[in-house]
């Protein structure tokens, strides 16, 4: 029993927090949320330089081989740094679907390129309001041509190839489409966090390729939504710490009524209770982290648990440190909003908090009736 | 009690629902919020016709260009214009605040002058109170005034200043004196905005929008005509204010309430309707008991000063529960809208992108006019009557007392 | 437009808490909590005296004629006090119900004698857990005779006579049922609060006496619990105040750190949003107390509203005075528990916040479909 | 990382539940609690065969009566034992927190002779820390210890003792110097409960139980010789035992979830199942994911105390949010019945009446060992190191200190 990261995987993360600290300042994250860019670029190839994307891919398949640990001690640094880089929507999605549903031969080709960044990968699930719901789905594929709309899919406006998730006689499949040919249309669309930015992608008559796995398109949507929960749980604890310290040192050095405003108890219970969230979902997040690094069968329970205690206290540690730093807190200049931002996109993605609720109690009425 | 009109508010209602009716714009589905500028001019426009029709300032006297009625006829104009989309909140500021601090200290004349055009936004009002260093500590700000001959000279920078790009005139709180405690070494004015030494910027927000700003003050001149009480008396003076405004913000803070109540009715999940979700009506249960608690408290509240009281420190409950719901609420509805919740284009959006507008605007709300914890300190003092903190700065000269804030 | 109580209604409501903090000391009230008797029979003596119970009955009913703002003026003073009597059995639910469903004979006849306090009355409607379902009854009555199980019934165990909620022929009604009979055993209940006692009522062919007013039974007892959660939300509000007072002279006498408890922001803030939940109860039992005393269609609405923010209100201040007063607030001794015990009781008779939560929102989206 | 067991943790965890399967009472639906007094004597037994087997004290050293293993086993024993019907956690304040004080601050002859006897229950330990004036301000305390030649006379009140009528020794903390400032004059010791001059009383509960006492000293007597730690080193080694307080709670806090899932299996709400109540499926999700986070922090925490790290202050979340959530999670199942939930009689209420008892012990929870606040400021101050307040007892004699407290 060890509930802890070793000793090789923090000095990936401290890496990690070196690297992304001293190139990926909120400076450099500003450009992608004015609008300057759609993504870092020069980000992400510095990022693929250092083989991140290739954590999580076998070596055979021309990855590094390390685990999904590696990988979680990696995307709380790049929630805690912000990055404005596809990585959530090219490495915890399209190579996560790539790996559980594509068949071998497939994944034999295009895992190595996702490793060395030679594409970038998006998952096209959602269609409508509410969570990704496969019972729904419109999107449908015909003799290899895929025809419909799929939204809020993320870095969707600049990736090279989405997964999207389809019906083909009424059954619903994965599939890789290329998304730079003509019967594929796309529009960013305006969103709360432009630094993970959506999209709308209109599909008439594209070309698509089935991932060829012998798993079930429903099961394999489960289990990516599983994998992806846990990484994200990451990347939220990692900006709670981010906005917890803001708010630290905010009030520890701004003065009122002639003290620290950080010495007022409405203030310190306030940085308490950021605390006391944040620190529940990094417990639960670790447990998943476990869960997904040796495919326990606690990974469905797990995964659902990180990720409603992450959105909870990303949602409080963010807005609340907006409050902690009074109405400097509400001005663009301020940083406080970059990661409420992100909060908000974080909990989003993959949908909400009610319907990582139902899948947790779901799993663990089930848990427990067995 | 009764929570009907008398006859004759009965009869004043129906004289305004008429007037509005053959004056205001209908609300529409389909409204899109204009830009700021012409937002700032439909307003003035507005106030000029209100004002044309005797409605300005209900509760104001007749010769300061108000209607001369109650409170309560107030209320029965908020709860009649509400209905339309018209921007009658928008001067808010001015009205609300200035408006008793210039009736309160002014002289006759400056009255007489002054607040008909007040009330019929011909000229343009703000408050400047807050500084860089004086948020919640309102009374630490430093914008010094000094007095050279009968002219006051200011200089210093205060902020969050609403509409102060708009404005004619502020109501301003200065440190006249240094060297005495913190409390009384303030007196207020109220000052030309548009002469030279006076420079607004504006705040770019968080959501990207700009409601507040800046304004830096250079040498810039109040006759000691425009002295608004003593000479070390602006404390005081500040209070009476800021009750004011706790009054007047009180009936029209969003609390978010309503959007949610219409979305719901519409809105499917899943090809479920919002309405039949459960957890959906338990939310909505829990936060239509704050609003309809929020509405009935405004409702007491002002019954109380129709009979003749002072706006009370309980008026802080409303800006401090309406404002966290607000918040709240929004980000809920979010949830529910999963991916697609983060769409913030008003043209796909639901209520044209209302949740994710309030999502990122609430925050400043819970900021602005107190924050939460200034409003939870004024309950328990004012209202509990529990005992202060034990205060550093007690006792001290203001230029003594420690701070480790720039500017 | 007027949002308050008028002077004669704040002269009876100071008449009562002068009578009830003098009479009606916690001190008495411990009397029936430690079991030394049922209930007051003296103190509930003297509110016969002064006519409280005949409040809102009419005058030619042998009432005194008031309204229901000064039943609702009583009803927080009586919360205030923790009376420990049959107020709200006898006088909220089962003389409204009786106002409400007997015929004009059987008023003539009962409420003069409720109106002096020849007996006692209660209501029995719930026979499982959960709030009240008409639709699953299962007393029933043949013949004028009722037999089934009551259980939860308030005061029950000293009442003479109970409304009973029972089917005859499939069909609901109300029935008058004189206790005293053989043919029905009761047995008080130990609950959370004694002095607010249940009991469980069994019926085994006893007398039952059909309520003969023209009413539909279920209308009627939605009505009378509508009824009855506005004057409980009053006391509720009694409560609510009391708690808050006692937390405020409890934290401004004590000492820690060398101040006042009362000076900490923790303690201060605390004590702001007890102030704040009440508050907002007792607005929404203004407007409540006003649909109800001119009997508004905007009653269901609003009592449903008043007694939801009533539990939330009391649940909190009186569950947050025991923790303003440290350890001594968990000790037998200080009085805390007493206000605590009776949130509990208020808030679960006539089904818990759940239940009403439910009704308020069909009443909301009925009222705003329309 | 891994949450299972290294082959050696495997192969403990087999004999410990060997063990357990042969020594150990089953858990059943229908178990009543039984008076105070035989649950006294039932735990001294169990403890007495743990002990006997080796599994007492898992992580302390042999030669006090431990079994010489990590906290990790201890963990492991903690989770077995858990299965069973076993009063295991009972002499937890003895073992949990006056065992370390001694380990550390004991002679070597002390340890010897007394710390197995603690371990097998033998003798029973109490800790006298808390006052009527000194509650979450501990430090505030006032019992008196006056060095009379080789011996300390006691005068004084403590309360909220657990324990103190079958206490043999007590770990207190005393004033030794007024005249120094508060946090420089105390000293701690051991003593001897069972001598004339020490008077144990009982307090009754809100919920009518008496768990805690009070204990008077009347002139009694302690030797120099059991003094722990310097004399006016007191405050330190009190924060020592606190300290190791917090890592043992933090195992056993209860907080209201197993049975809450147990009732959701099994209980119908108007016929229908309560597991199939998307009201009561939200709520579960909400506090499943505490009950899991505070599981996996102290998991986190042990895996930190293995590596050979002290317990921090990271604990006092355990207590904050166990103790909150066990209140609600009560409160919400008392809702869910309706007027049936006020029913707390035993053999009628659901679960025993768990719920019911809940409801009423949990206010206790939230103050015994430091209030919720304490825990926050615990936070705040020692985890985040955020400033402490202006402390209006700094720097002043102990007697000088403002207070409006009686005794």
């Amino acid at each position: 029993m060890n509930f802890d990261f070793s000793e090789d995987q923090k000095f990936i993360q401290e890496q990690a927090r070196n690297f992304l600290s001293a190139e990926c300042t909120t400076a450099r994250v500003r450009k992608t949320l004015e609008g300057e860019q759609d993504y870092d670029q020069a980000l992400w190839a510095q990022i693929v330089e250092l083989g991140w994307p290739a954590t999580a891919i076998s070596e055979d398949q021309g990855g590094l081989g390390l685990g999904y640990l590696e990988l979680c001690v990696i995307a709380e640094e790049m929630g805690r740094a912000l990055a404005p880089v596809p990585f959530i929507a090219s490495v915890y999605l399209a190579t996560e679907a790539i790996k559980l549903a594509a068949g071998k031969a497939q994944q034999d080709a295009w895992l190595p390129q996702l490793a060395v960044g030679e594409w970038i990968g998006c998952l096209a699930s959602v269609e409508q309001a509410g969570a990704f719901n496969p019972e729904a789905l419109k999107c449908s594929v015909t003799d290899g041509k895929l025809t419909g709309t799929k939204t809020a899919v993320l870095h969707g406006a600049i990736a090279d190839k989405a997964i999207v998730v389809a019906t083909e006689g009424g059954k619903p499949g994965l599939y890789l489409v290329e998304l730079s040919q003509a019967a594929v249309s796309r529009k960013a669309l305006k969103c709360l966090d432009p630094t993970q930015p959506l999209a709308e992608l209109v599909f008439d008559q594209a070309d698509a390729e089935k991932l060829a796995g012998d798993i079930d398109a429903i099961a394999a949507i489960s289990k990516i939504y599983d994998r992806a929960a846990v990484l994200l749980s990451f990347e939220q604890i990692g900006g709670c710490d981010a906005a917890l310290n803001m708010a630290k040192e905010y009030t520890s050095a701004r003065y009122a009524f002639g003290r620290q405003v950080a010495s007022f108890q409405a203030i310190k219970h306030k940085l308490a209770d950021m605390f006391v969230a944040k620190e529940l979902a990094r417990s639960n997040a670790y447990y998943g982290a476990w869960a997904l690094s040796v495919n326990a069968d606690e990974l469905p329970l797990s995964a659902a648990t990180a990720r409603v205690s992450a959105i909870d206290a990303y949602y409080q540690c963010s807005k609340e440190n907006i409050q902690a730093h009074g109405g400097m807190g509400f001005t663009w200049e301020f940083d406080c909003h970059l990661y409420y931002r992100r909060a908000q996109a974080l909990s989003l993605t993959l949908g909400g908090s009610p319907y990582w609720k139902e899948l947790l109690v779901e799993r663990l009425l089930n848990a427990n009736a067995a | 009690m009764d929570f009907k009109d008398s006859p004759e508010q009965a009869e004043f209602r129906a004289e305004v629902q008429a007037w509005l009716k053959a004056n205001a714009k209908p609300k529409t589905k389909d409204t899109v919020r204009g830009s700021q500028e012409n937002r700032y001019k439909e307003a003035k426009a507005w106030y000029k016709k209100v004002f044309d029709a005797g409605y300005a300032c209900i509760a104001w006297p007749k010769e300061y260009g108000g209607a001369g009625l109650s409170q309560i006829h107030k209320v029965i104009w908020s709860q009649e214009v509400e209905k339309y989309d018209e921007p009658d909140g928008y001067f808010v500021i001015g009205q609300g605040n200035c408006g008793p601090a210039m009736m309160h200290f002014a002289t006759e004349q400056q009255k007489t002058e002054l607040l008909p055009r007040m009330a019929s936004a011909e000229d343009v009002w703000c408050q400047l109170f807050s500084e860089p260093s004086a948020g919640s500590d309102v009374a630490g700000l430093r914008t010094k005034a000094q007095l050279q001959g009968d002219k006051w000279i200011i200089n210093g920078q205060k902020i969050w200043t609403s509409g102060a790009q708009h404005s004619d005139y502020g109501v301003i709180l200065c440190r006249t004196d240094p060297d005495v405690s913190k409390y009384r070494g303030m007196t207020m004015f109220f000052i030309d905005m548009k002469q030279p030494g006076v420079d607004v910027q504006p705040i770019t927000q968080m959501d990207g929008g700009s409601h507040f700003n800046e304004v830096f003050f250079n040498n810039a001149e109040i006759p000691d005509s425009q002295r608004l009480g003593d000479v070390g008396g602006g404390w005081g003076a500040a209070l009476l204010v800021l009750m004011n405004e706790r009054l007047a913000i009180s009936g029209i803070q969003p609390d978010g309430f309503p959007e949610l109540l219409k979305l719901v009715q519409s809105l499917d999940i899943d090809g479920e309707p919002a309405r039949n979700n459960p957890l959906v009506r338990e939310r909505l249960a829990h936060w239509y008991c704050q609003h309809a608690g929020l509405k009935a408290s405004t409702n007491r509240m002002l019954t109380a000063v129709a009979k003749g009281g002072i706006p009370g420190a309980e008026a802080a409950l409303g800006k401090l529960v309406g404002a966290v719901m607000n918040q709240d609420i929004a980000n809920y509805v979010l949830q529910l809208l999963g991916d697609t919740g983060a769409i913030s284009d008003e043209s796909l959006a639901e209520q044209h992108a209302h949740f994710q507008n309030t999502v990122m605007f609430a925050p400043g709300i819970r900021l602005a006019g107190g924050t939460d914890e200034v409003m939870r300190n004024i309950i328990a003092e004012q209202v509990l009557g529990l005992p202060q903190e034990p205060r550093a700065d007690k006792g001290i000269a203001f230029k003594d007392i420690p701070s480790g804030n720039q500017g």
